[in-house]
């Protein structure tokens, strides 16, 4: 729907575009504007809300630190439960001679309650790119989503596909331009472009790091350990997806932010591939060989 | 160490457990009776009223709880707040009491139980947080004497002749307030106190379940568990049954006895 | 690392202070117990008693450690104690404190055998130390104590 | 001649003796004897009990004798029973409270020595009287499995393969257990032996169930056990062991 | 009390009582170890749940088995579950004012073999009911499933199954506990423990 | 929607005009709400108590449940200001669209639509805890959850507010039939079945959450439309 409205306005893209080329800071605050307002009358005010009514915008806490707002507003005796959002990792992805494998866990948990185990964490950017969520569900969903759109639009606009190290940067510059807005997300944006497989790191601090071997959210060291001691860069296609499934299966175990279901995929040049939704609850019951002794009942 | 015999609160953990809370950790909220407590006193004696329901934060741990506990045999003790503390607190004071009747040889009185009840609540400043409705009969010089009290958590008492105590006082005061007479029978002060009960049941949200009614007279004590069930579960789907074998077992132990008998039988000397 | 006697360990990760002096508090106290009855307590006896100390000095002045206790008796063999600073006990088959934890608890879970050789143990340490050298800001050298029926023996680290 | 030095408990006499001790021991003489008997898989404890009146209602305090202070450890009590009852107490009391720090039970060695240290503090402070009780202990242990100890008012105690406390002829049993005792005796042997001792020592036509308390203590799939005999079971064991003793004596 | 996480759940049937438990012991969110069960046997036929600090949950016991052994040689008969629950209880509140985090469920059979269960919060108000009761950290998830899958008179297999389906389902929404579960039944004639296979994340 | 579009409207500084420390914008009015999918249905249910938060309860007849289209519901716990808020701007928009493109919004697209309106809200989020139900251009029985800033999730059954932790489970196990070996009957649930469950688990709800009780809402979704049922639960 959105990006019907956005084709009419084709100038206005091109100047975005070209802005993204040189890799400068994304959305302009309009801080001029901000401040001008200062000096305008209220009534302006409201004549700009009832105009921002009908487009989308987001609305801010009326406190001049929007970051810290969502922390303040429990912090009295009245105040009812705070807004658990969902969050809680493991997800990793690593570069190895067959392409880029990421491995991720599917549980959502709010305090110590589940609230799902079947999140999906694999973010399909584009038939080419993918995205990796740890960290607020709902900012790296809406913004990797975002991207996605953007992404396409590049592709449409240069009929070519976008680098992986252009669609990392486009993130990482939205992400900083909201700084101590009190976003959480530290995805890895993966792809197979002209130079290679390739991985990116990037987070809301605007942190936006090149590299083979990824990890991040709650379970992430527990998973590094699997996948370091069993990481070469030679690994056949099934070791690959087989190690990043087994270092993704022991963050489950140990890290009770982590389960679920663990999604393997298998980014090649032809573009990602779905390897396989495993349950870890099944996987267990095979890497351990456990079997319940009325079993059998089920079969009679 | 462990030290048998010793009375009284210890504070050994205190300084831990401000130390633990220090890192972050929480502890656990007490089981509170949110509670509607009542009592009023009629022509013949005086009745006492609760509801049953005790909560921990929003769920409701007891639906079936007591809080109408024994003082003595002419004394009884509505409690409401923390519920470690009425418990105990009403416990302790019926035992000295007891002592105090093996004593004196005499049926105890209200008033010393009030008094008892007082001193040992003001002692703790508060810190025992209980606060009771005390309803009893005393016989004095063969006049009859129903006496009904409250007592704050503080330790600061009140003698009326009807009163509420509880997150739900206000709604049972309501009702008092509106259909209380004086000399009523005993009937009409059980519904009453049960009306009363059920306001705050119904209004408050920390009291629910039953009525609890219990009345005191010369010719003795009557205590009715469940005297009103407006609450009961209202549907229930067929029963859920699962068939032998659904859960996944991975091994069975059958846990020997442990033979903590003195005799042990089964051995023989011969061979 | 520090000796409670012939056949068992004692380390200990946190506050320096608290673990020097709580560390030495342990083993004399176990030291004297071998001295007034001749024979020395088991690895579980050491741990319990190492958790009821750990447990009442919580409640006055606290010891900022976290211990592992491992040792060999006759009849358990090899036995693994794993304690937090609350003082919460369990018998693990492989345990670690710290940082440590975050990363090996995983690499042990995936390689670890309840009928490892001692060979295969050793392995499976080297990978643990290479993997902290890797993710985590360690230098220098491990050490590595070797306890079986013959009481500790340190192993020269081999990088 | 010791009027001066027994008046104070703790006193030493110039010969070096502390009369209330020896006083204590002479109590504990007049109580029925009780043998202990090490055998190779376990131990027997076995007295003879002095209070039989009719009229007494021996169904509820079914041992008089015998007390278990641990799981592991039981003993017999030769003296002033009301004096044993605080030391069993207390036995019981650091038992446990070994436990509780170790979590294990508490060496038998461990547990008599800590007894023997009360029994030794009131021979020593002033305005105390000494425990007038020796006690057979029987116990377990993974360190030095079976042990049978003795101890005595002034607080001695010292391990033994078989012994007596109490009775009158006492000299009788412990030669009887001198000559009789064999170190690798099964634990039926030793229950012969010890009803042995005890007809020795005793009038042998009052040789029933009523005056007689055995018991013993084995390990069975690796658990300790402790039985005491209930009467039945006593009679139809003197009689088959009586008999057996009678025609050996023909 | 979320520090090591824990779940536990007792449920009564027709002359029999179950107790259930979770096998974690964790440390907020690490898991250490996935074989850890919360309950702990008293005597023939009586047992103790305790979840919350689990230092505390093993002094608690500790303190109970010390005392429960002294009773045991002066009274020479075992505790019921009764005065385990009145004895658990007033050792929680002499400690009012600085509590041990625990908080313990009490099952067992009484003399007649009747089923008991009693639970307490932490600092010793007692619960007694005649269905069901369940601490650790996720209550919540215990009583709907309990609230709504019990029914009166179950025999032990029923009960078996009930109090399992109640276990495995609610620790699956905790992430503080499960890594399996352990489930003991207890009858008049005997007592048995089944281990059941949970998810281990 | 543009980036550009997505507009920073910060209140100057000079003009905050509360402390912000008594600044206490939310409340949480309780109440709780489910929804269970099958192949040619949707069951959807929410409590009618509305509670101050603490021990009252304002009304016993608030509607937590409301129609957006024939095939569509959203059942919403939390503050209820925020709800109507919530709901006002679903209305308009969807009113909106119809307009528009001459036909009502499809189920998954307001699925989808509700989380940008959650997010959008993002630094300032409503306190409503949302499901979205119903039927999808398939007839297939959908439902979707949300977390307060519109992280959303399609599942087969779930359920929302101060009763959902005690819900949410029993689902899983009689709807997901989890860890069963053996299972009574066909694994999916009829519609009858269906709403037998979820009577039963908002009752349980009623009978141990302080905050969930009075009356429910039972909504039954299918090709026919929505229909709407009262059920009662318990009053204390």
């Amino acid at each position: 729907m959105m990006c019907e409205e956005a084709m009419i306005d084709r100038d206005d893209y091109a100047k975005r575009v070209r802005k993204e080329r040189k890799n400068r800071i994304m959305i302009e605050i309009n801080f001029d504007k901000i401040s001008s307002s200062i000096d305008s009358n209220h009534e302006e005010d409201i004549t700009r809300d009832l105009k921002y009514l009908s487009t989308t915008h987001f609305e801010l806490p009326p406190n001049s630190k929007p970051g810290e707002f969502l922390d303040q507003v429990w912090d009295h005796p009245n105040a009812p439960k705070p807004i658990e959002m969902a969050h809680g990792t493991t997800t990793l992805a690593f570069v190895f001679n067959g392409g880029v494998i990421v491995a991720v866990d599917s549980k959502s948990t709010q305090g110590s309650y589940v609230a799902s185990r079947t999140v999906k964490k694999v973010i399909e950017i584009t038939p080419n790119l993918l995205g990796t969520m740890a960290g607020g569900a709902a900012d790296c969903s809406f913004w990797e989503r975002e991207l996605g759109r953007r992404c396409r639009l590049y592709e449409l606009r240069n009929k070519e596909l976008i680098s992986v190290a252009a669609a990392s940067k486009i993130l990482a510059n939205i992400v900083y331009s909201y700084k101590g807005y009190g976003l959480s997300m530290g995805t890895m944006i993966t792809g197979w472009d002209k130079t290679g497989p390739c991985l990116y790191y990037v987070d809301n601090d605007g942190t936006r790091l090149k590299g083979q071997r990824f990890s991040v959210g709650s379970g992430s060291t527990y998973a590094y350990g699997v996948l370091d001691s069993g990481y070469k860069p030679d690994l056949t296609d099934q070791e690959a997806q087989e190690l990043g499934r087994r270092a993704v299966y022991h963050a489950t175990h140990r890290d009770a932010m982590s389960g679920g279901f663990i999604n393997v995929y298998h980014v090649k040049e032809t573009g990602w591939v779905k390897i396989s939704s495993d349950d870890c609850f099944k996987l267990y019951q095979k890497y351990y060989n456990v079997k319940p002794i009325n079993d059998n009942n089920n079969n009679a | 160490m462990e030290n048998l015999n010793r009375g009284g609160f210890t504070f050994d953990l205190c300084k831990r457990n401000d130390l633990i809370e220090k890192t972050g950790l929480k502890m656990k909220g007490f089981l509170k009776t949110g509670t509607t407590i009542v009592g009023v006193v009629y022509k013949d004696g005086v009745v006492l009223g609760a509801d049953t329901r005790a909560t921990e934060g929003p769920i409701v741990a007891d639906k079936n709880c007591e809080k109408i506990h024994y003082i003595a045999d002419n004394i009884y003790c509505c409690g409401a707040g923390t519920a470690a503390d009425t418990e105990n607190t009403t416990n302790l004071i019926s035992s000295k009491l007891k002592l105090h009747q093996l004593a004196t040889g005499k049926q105890p009185r209200v008033i010393t139980a009030l008094t008892m009840l007082k001193q040992m609540l003001f002692k703790y400043q508060g810190h025992v947080s209980a606060a009771l409705i005390l309803g009893g009969v005393d016989v004095i010089g063969g006049v009859v004497t129903p006496s009904l009290f409250t007592i704050h958590p503080h330790g600061s008492t009140d003698q009326l002749p009807y009163v509420t105590m509880g997150s739900g006082s206000l709604a049972a005061m309501a009702i008092f307030e509106a259909f209380y007479k004086k000399d009523m029978t005993k009937l009409e002060a059980m519904t009453l106190v049960a009306d009363a009960i059920k306001s705050g049941i119904f209004n408050d949200l920390g009291s629910g379940s039953n009525v609890d009614v219990t009345v005191i007279s010369q010719e003795g004590v009557e205590i009715h568990r469940g005297y009103e069930k407006p609450n009961e579960r209202k549907y229930r789907s067929n029963p859920y049954n699962f068939k032998k074998g659904t859960a996944p077992v991975l091994s069975t132990s059958t846990l020997e006895p442990l033979g903590s008998r003195i005799i042990i039988e089964d051995v023989t000397m011969e061979g | 690392m520090a000796l409670i006697d012939t056949h068992k360990l004692i380390m200990s990760a946190g506050e320096h202070g608290d673990r020097s002096q709580f560390i030495e508090f342990v083993s004399k106290n176990c030291k004297l117990y071998n001295l007034r009855n001749g024979y020395a307590l088991s690895t579980a006896a050491t741990a319990n008693f190492t958790r009821s100390e750990l447990a009442t000095a919580l409640r006055s002045r606290p010891y900022n450690v976290n211990l592992i206790i491992a040792g060999y008796d006759k009849e358990h063999e090899g036995s693994i104690y794993y304690m937090d600073y609350l003082a919460s006990m369990v018998k693990l088959d492989f345990a670690c404190h710290g940082y440590a934890a975050y990363f090996l608890l995983g690499l042990l879970d995936r390689h670890h055998k309840k009928d490892m050789s001692f060979e295969e143990g050793m392995a499976l340490l080297k990978m643990c130390t290479q993997e902290l050298k890797t993710r985590f800001l360690v230098g220098g050298k491990f050490m590595i104590k070797h306890i079986n029926q013959d009481g500790v023996k340190q192993i020269p680290f081999i990088n | 001649m010791a009027r001066r030095y027994d008046q104070r408990t703790t006193i030493f006499s110039p010969e070096g003796r502390i009369y209330q001790v020896e006083y204590a021991m002479a109590a504990i003489r007049h109580a029925g004897a009780t043998v202990g008997i090490l055998a190779s898989d376990g131990i027997v404890l076995a007295a003879e009990k002095k209070t039989i009146a009719k009229l007494l209602d021996s169904s509820k305090t079914q041992a008089e004798k015998m007390f278990k202070i641990d799981d592991h450890v039981v003993c017999a009590v030769a003296g002033i029973t009301s004096d044993a009852n605080i030391l069993i107490n207390h036995a019981r009391l650091s038992s446990q409270r070994y436990f509780y720090t170790y979590q294990e039970p508490m060496p038998v060695e461990q547990l008599v020595s800590q007894i023997c240290d009360t029994k030794q503090g009131y021979t020593q402070y002033g305005g105390l009287r000494p425990f007038g009780v020796s006690f057979l202990y029987a116990g377990w242990d993974s360190q030095f499995g079976f042990q049978l100890y003795q101890s005595d008012p002034s607080g001695n105690f010292a391990g033994w393969k078989a012994t007596s406390i109490g009775g009158e002829n006492s000299q009788v049993a412990q030669s009887v257990l001198r000559s009789s005792y064999k170190p690798d005796m099964q634990l039926k042997e030793a229950l012969e032996l010890a009803l042995k001792v005890l007809t020795k020592t005793m009038d042998r036509s009052n040789i029933n169930s009523e005056k007689l308390e055995f018991s013993y203590i084995t390990r069975k799939d690796g658990k300790l056990v402790y039985h005491l005999f209930d009467a039945k079971e006593l009679d139809d064991f003197i009689k088959a062991t009586d008999l057996g003793q009678e025609s050996d004596d023909q | 009390m979320a520090y090591n996480g824990g779940a536990v759940i007792v449920m009564t049937g027709k002359n029999c009582v179950a107790i259930a438990t979770d096998l974690r012991f964790g440390i907020q969110h690490q898991t250490v170890s996935n074989n850890h069960p919360k309950v702990y046997r008293i005597n023939d036929k009586c047992f103790i749940g305790i979840s919350g600090l689990v230092t505390d949950a093993q002094t608690l016991y500790q303190k109970l088995v010390f005392r429960h052994n002294l009773y045991k040689l002066r009274e020479e008969r075992d505790m019921t579950p009764q005065v385990l629950s009145n004895l658990v209880g007033n050792m929680l509140y002499e400690k009012r004012f600085g509590p041990y985090f625990t908080e313990p469920v009490i099952c067992g059979l009484d003399t007649q073999d009747k089923p008991f269960i009693s639970g307490m919060d932490l600092i010793g108000a007692s619960v007694y009911t005649e269905d069901f009761l369940l601490v650790g950290t996720m209550t919540p998830a215990m009583y709907g499933l309990c609230e709504t899958l019990y029914k009166k008179d179950m025999n032990e297999d029923e009960l078996f199954e009930t109090v399992s389906q109640c276990m495995l389902s609610s620790i699956e929404r905790d992430a503080m506990s499960g890594w399996g579960a352990e489930v003991t039944i207890i009858t008049p004639a005997k007592t048995y423990k089944k281990k059941l296979l949970a998810r281990q994340d | 929607m543009m980036m550009d579009d997505l507009k920073l409207t910060a209140l100057p500084e000079k003009e905050v005009p509360i402390s912000h420390h008594r600044f206490e914008p939310y409340v949480d009015n309780g109440g709780t709400v489910l929804a269970v999918a099958g192949s040619n249905y949707c069951i959807v249910a929410g409590d009618t108590r509305m509670s101050d938060g603490g021990y009252g309860i304002q009304t016993r007849h608030y509607t937590k449940v409301f129609k957006l289209t024939d095939k569509c519901v959203i059942a919403t716990s939390g503050m209820q200001a925020d709800t109507i808020a919530l709901r006002k701007r679903l209305d308009t928009q969807l009113r909106q669209y119809e307009r528009d493109h001459g036909k009502s919004m499809s189920t998954p697209a307001i699925a989808q639509f509700l989380s940008n309106t959650l997010y959008h809200k993002r630094f300032f989020p409503f306190y409503t805890f949302n499901l979205v139900a119903g039927v999808d251009e398939d007839g297939i029985g959908c439902v979707w959850t949300y977390d307060a800033v519109g992280s959303h999730e399609r599942v087969r059954f779930s359920s929302q507010g101060s009763g959902n932790q005690l819900i949410q489970p029993l689902l899983d196990n009689q709807v997901g039939k989890f860890n069963q070996q053996i299972v009574d009957g066909p694994r999916e649930l009829s519609a009858e079945q269906a709403l037998s469950l979820v009577k039963d688990a908002i009752t349980s709800a009623g009978e141990r959450d302080i905050y969930t009780g009075d009356f429910a809402d039972i909504v039954t979704i299918d090709q026919k439309g929505v229909h709407f049922e009262k059920f009662d639960l318990k009053l204390d």
